[in-house]
């Protein structure tokens, strides 16, 4: 363990200091679910990344900052925008999910042409996995890509592709070897969304917006090019972006943000005057959740530097999702007690404008269950972390399917 | 000498939720909620011809003469179908007011029109029962000026009762000269929240015939406690209802999916929680008529237990439906908004066990 | 919903405090796990009996009180116990399950020659239900007994068997037909510990004493009248039994008795010369216990309001048990914390002398979990509550026995 | 510029572990637990003979002058074997109550002999952490009496260290005239408590050379504190790792219970909630060293945490071993008890989370 700020480190705290301080006013709110970056979001994502507060590691030729790895340095950069309760840059699952995948697994073209766009905020993408008869069995899908002339054609549906409604490319995984067995007959592609025979009907979610998809395919050609690995080895890319998802959805940084805007919420005075920071059972409350919140924080340096050294973290990658997505929920939930019946007014602005803080929170706190589904429900990140992670044996086949008693 | 539902009572719920299934099918709820006003003139109608305005108003006043244990039965059929229709505040909480606190011509003259479903009282508790927000009001000669937010079943409301900090209460017309009432849509589409901004309005009656007055208004504010209880109730058995039903149905990996363990013990756990706060409504709700001395313990213990069980029943539902339940497409968040409303209107659970240990003396208020 | 009381319960309400006041003194300390009854415990038992403040409703030639059922009387008893604190007579499974199995399925001359003896404490019963090779999946059970002579004849092992080390009889669940199927194949036998054949080898438990036991049998001969119901019937009695185990381990009265104990722990000015009362984040845990206890109690009264009226409570049934010992632990980790460094302490006196307080919190801390774990663990629970009370398919047969991956 | 651990800090916990595991087998860690003393004379040589005794004393007074992060490796080494070995308090917060608040001639003196195994220190420290019991000392004229309750490692300590209210602690030689230490057996048989009755017994040494001496024990405490958080981290592990295993062997209904989702899920819960706790517990014990601005914040939230932890995986824990769990035959309560322990001394979780309000100036102490 050698936490010591060396001199560059300390220069570079005060430094990311000083930006936020200087440029604060600029930053978009933080939380409140998806929506397709703005230009405020847009215009600060260009200027985290050219300070290099953003893909901070991702090389230069891929449109990064191109710095080498260091944990503390990601460390301090984190903890200053989530003590100032400021944005830390757009999270996506282009950025978070399709770039590290690339990165793992792409062709250099495929990071030359994609990753940065993606990292910029230009170039949005969804993921094209669950299908209406599999959302959790996730290799069980049906949409089927042909091979004619050079081009995949696919055809099929998929459903929560979240953001596809505003997305222009989608990672879409689907059957390309129909003879091969369940898992072996998958590729993993890359398709516009603008490409003909792609039909979007957004699906309205609890929180009154369109997060959500269903996507239909009729006859739409794709480049045969345009796959990440080979045929046949979608399942296993699919894996890898799971992976990040799962990282992705239990970002300690964002629990942390949430648990200091919470504070600064219990730290106004009510309508009686008093600061429920001042009351025991508010505040040991709060104390539990930010004692979680220190957990899951040093748990993730100790998986980025475990990343870092090439070590293979395992267990402690698999419980990312299920844990952060939890206490994620936990916070939002204080968030909204602490706000109390002031907190129930909800009133969205829309894809575009900001929204208050009670119905961002309320976005959020809805948004949360959405995770805590999405990406592999709670009950496949157990299966994950009891399986994988500590070795437990499968569920047996069932003998006969069962049914209703 | 039972601990349970009279036959009648029995009947009461189930004509009540089947008359609001039949009303209420999602493509309608849908449509209701989108005005926000948690307000609709024809099940408002269809409520009052089953007896719901007058529920708790005494006979001698037109009403049926009910108990509070009615009314909570009506609150959870009412949470069970997210009715968008006036309830908590307007036929309960305003009921109660005016019996405790309102004098003999008072009685005679707004009761009859409460149960005739002509008085749509919105009520404004603010800080004496733990409400976050604008609560200040002063009356002076006889005007109420100042700002009041977060009046419940304010969105059509013909009136608003408006409490002041002594525990008196000022009823005043909508739409009255100095009056400014302002819809905000709650989270709850069914149910709407109202600010209120007076510039001396005059208020038509003043109900401060109570020897105690913030006894009094306490007793208005544990009927309201009760009552968004067992909203909760109902709303979490929809959702428990609805979850064991779709795990029923629901194909993953070759099995419905209720037979894995996982899901079958999420609904098994919002079942253990779930079931017993059915009697703890019903004694609540019963206390509140018949045993004085646990009234308002037993009304914010019930108010704060069912806020932590809905949450939790809330999301577990959500969860087993999996992608679905996060969608408009079941209309399962009606509910699950329903249960976050119940929660933070009238006091959250913090607040309400504290005020659970002050009515049995453990700390002073 | 009627709970006006007449002046008969009024009148009770007041006898009740009023013996209460006069012979607490001679109560035993409620809690600490099981032991055999001493003296004094049975001379309480006696007490209770007489005024009917035990077995009130049980009839009088059974040698209760034969009082009418009335639950507002049971509810006036068993409140007025646990306000004061006051053990409110003996809870062991013969007085819990194998009683009002015999009141429910037993002949006349069954019940006239057991519930007298069990009632008063005079008679210990155990259960042989579990196997070592069959604790969740009782129906397994492989202890056989065959028919000589007018006798069955019973040998294997039982395992769990509570006070098999001080008791004077056994339920036994054993296997009477082998040629028929899993669960018909069963008798449930009712035979004396000191039979020729038995042998009883304590299992010493966590809290350090043998609370359990394994038993063994060895051409144990038991007359073929000893018997519940008939032959084969041994599922289905065993199952009456069952209802009445989980109705005993989530007994409300005993979550009143010790919450109220925690509150008066917590009313003591501590070394500081504050009372956690007093401090608000202990006082909301207390708050929040008190709140699912009024509703374990409440939901309690319910159903005895429908077993009185002969309605079949189903769902609200099935949850007592795990509902009761988890709020039972959770209650008791309360009185733990609040008891701090100084309820470490752990003296037990052995099987008759009475416990310190800490050592008593302590043992039914880990007796708790004790009870979670038996009568049918917390998973066998929901699997009924799932199953049975919610009508959701049972788990499929497994198409090949699962195994290490 | 890295999280986690060197590879000497890796090899250290894994020797240390291999050790324990070889003279700890059930069978004798079920007869050293019989006496309830906490100490074993040939475990204490063994331990030594790794360089336990000396691990945070520094080298010029004859130690290895490791760090906090070592002290808690071997925390979670002992907690996972549950070793009836004194540690917390003998060989950790007395080391840093002499760095803290001792003279140069008091470490001089005192540190080679508790580095040598020789000066075995029980430690109490009453009202300034959160413990319960008595705690009245007075010193006067260079005399202590009173009553202090609950040392920890005092089973067969050679010295005790009696913390002053006002945060000086005092050094009493065990058998010195005026001393009566009283072995209070706890519900954990592998660490005991002693209780302490001093007439006018004669101090060895007062430790008062900090400036601030009630800073200086809330170091002390807070030091003990991250070791009792390692502590819990090691017994819960233990705990985890054989249901996991047990859960990969027991067969029921026909099947290996590990794939039954119920037991996979608790297990699985187990592991989301320990596994953070680990770097938790890294991170708490390095900055006990190296970022004094946070130590005491990260002290006590590491103590709270994983006594919440904890107490869960205690309990899923002996869960999933069935009936087997509950019982003596797999000895898993040792570990059971070890977490008890833990989080009732030294201040529980609500007490240590004030602390870490305190610390961050939430709120005043």
């Amino acid at each position: 363990m050698d936490l010591t700020l060396t001199p560059k480190h300390r220069a570079l705290r005060e430094e990311v200091d000083a930006f936020i301080a200087a440029h604060r006013d600029a930053a978009p709110r933080p939380g409140g679910g998806r929506k397709r970056p703005d230009r405020k979001a847009l215009d600060w994502q260009a200027l985290l990344l050219k300070h290099g507060y953003f893909a901070r590691t991702i090389p230069r030729e891929y449109g990064g900052f191109g710095a080498p790895h260091d944990v503390i340095e990601l460390a301090i950069i984190a903890d200053a925008f989530s003590r100032a309760g400021i944005s830390p840059g757009i999270h996506n699952q282009g950025i978070s999910m399709l770039v590290p995948t690339l990165l793992e697994v792409g062709t250099e073209e495929q990071k030359r042409r994609w990753i940065g766009p993606t990292i910029r905020g230009e170039t949005i993408w969804c993921q094209g996995y669950s299908e209406p008869g599999s959302g959790s069995d996730l290799a069980a899908a049906q949409t089927r890509a042909a091979v004619e002339d050079g081009h995949f054609v696919i055809n099929g549906q998929k459903i929560w592709t979240s953001s596809a409604h505003f997305a222009d490319m989608m990672f879409l995984l689907c059957r390309t070897e129909p003879d091969k067995s369940k898992h072996a007959g998958l590729s993993y592609l890359l398709l516009p969304m603008s490409a003909p025979g792609i039909e979007v009907r957004p699906l309205r979610t609890m929180t009154g917006r369109a997060e959500f998809n269903e996507t239909f395919f009729t006859d739409v050609r794709v480049p045969v090019d345009q796959i990440v690995m080979g045929r046949g080895d979608g399942w296993h890319v699919a894996n890898v972006t799971l992976k990040y998802e799962r990282m992705l959805l239990g970002d300690p940084n964002k629990l942390q943000q949430r648990l200091e805007a919470t504070r600064r919420m219990m730290e106004q005075p009510g309508a009686d005057g008093a600061r429920l920071l001042d009351r025991a059972e508010w505040r040991d409350r709060l104390l539990r959740l930010q004692g979680e919140v220190i957990a899951a924080r040093n748990h993730n340096m100790r998986l980025l530097t475990e990343t870092a050294e090439g070590v293979d973290s395992g267990l402690g990658r698999f419980i990312v999702k299920y844990h952060g997505t939890m206490l994620a929920h936990r916070l939002a939930s204080l968030a909204l007690d602490v706000m109390g019946s002031t907190g129930l007014l909800y009133e969205p602005q829309g894809e575009v404008a900001e929204d208050d803080p009670a119905t961002t929170w309320q976005i959020d706190y809805m948004y949360d269950i959405g995770l805590i589904i999405g990406g592999g429900s709670s009950n496949i990140q157990k299966n994950i972390i009891g399986e994988r992670g500590l070795g437990l044996p499968r569920e047996p086949k069932a003998a006969v399917p069962a049914g209703r008693n | 000498m039972r601990f349970g539902l009279t036959e009648d009572q029995g009947l009461f719920g189930r004509s009540l939720r089947g008359f609001l299934a039949d009303r209420l099918p999602l493509d309608a709820l849908r449509r209701l909620a989108e005005t926000g006003t948690g307000f609709d003139a024809e099940l408002w109608r269809g409520l009052g011809e089953l007896g719901l305005h007058g529920l708790l108003v005494p006979e001698e006043h037109g009403g049926a003469g009910l108990g509070m244990l009615d009314a909570a039965l009506a609150a959870e059929a009412l949470g069970y179908h997210a009715a968008p229709a006036p309830f908590a505040a307007a036929l309960v909480m305003a009921v109660q007011a005016f019996r405790s606190a309102g004098d003999a011509e008072q009685q005679r003259q707004w009761l009859p029109r409460i149960a005739a479903g002509q008085a749509r009282i919105g009520l404004g508790f603010a800080g004496l029962a733990g409400q976050t927000g604008r609560a200040a009001l002063r009356l002076e000669g006889g005007r109420l000026s100042g700002a009041l937010d977060g009046l419940m079943d304010g969105g059509e409301a013909t009136h608003f009762l408006a409490y002041l900090a002594d525990g008196r209460a000022a009823l005043i017309e909508a739409g009255a000269p100095g009056v400014t009432a302002t819809l905000r849509r709650s989270v709850d589409r069914t149910r709407a929240l109202v600010d209120l901004d007076l510039a001396g309005a005059a208020p038509v009656a003043l109900l401060q015939s109570s020897n105690d007055p913030l006894a009094a208004a306490r007793r208005v504010r544990d009927a309201g406690r009760v009552m968004l209880a067992a909203d909760t109730l109902g709303a979490a058995q929809n959702m428990l209802d609805r979850a064991v039903a779709y795990a029923n149905e629901r194909v993953q990996f070759g099995r419905v999916i209720g037979s894995f363990q996982g899901v079958k013990y999420m609904c098994a756990d919002m079942a253990t929680m779930l079931e017993p706060c059915r009697a703890m409504v019903w004694y609540a709700a019963y206390a509140q008529d018949a045993v004085p001395e646990e009234a308002a313990m037993v009304a914010s213990h019930a108010k704060a237990h069912l806020a932590e069980v809905g949450r939790e029943v809330a999301r577990l539902a959500t969860e087993v439906h999996g992608g679905m339940g996060f969608t408009d497409l079941l209309g399962l968040h009606h509910q699950f908004k329903r249960i976050t409303f119940d929660r933070q209107a009238l006091g959250g659970p913090e607040r309400c066990r504290h005020d659970a240990a002050v009515a049995q003396g453990w700390v002073a208020a």
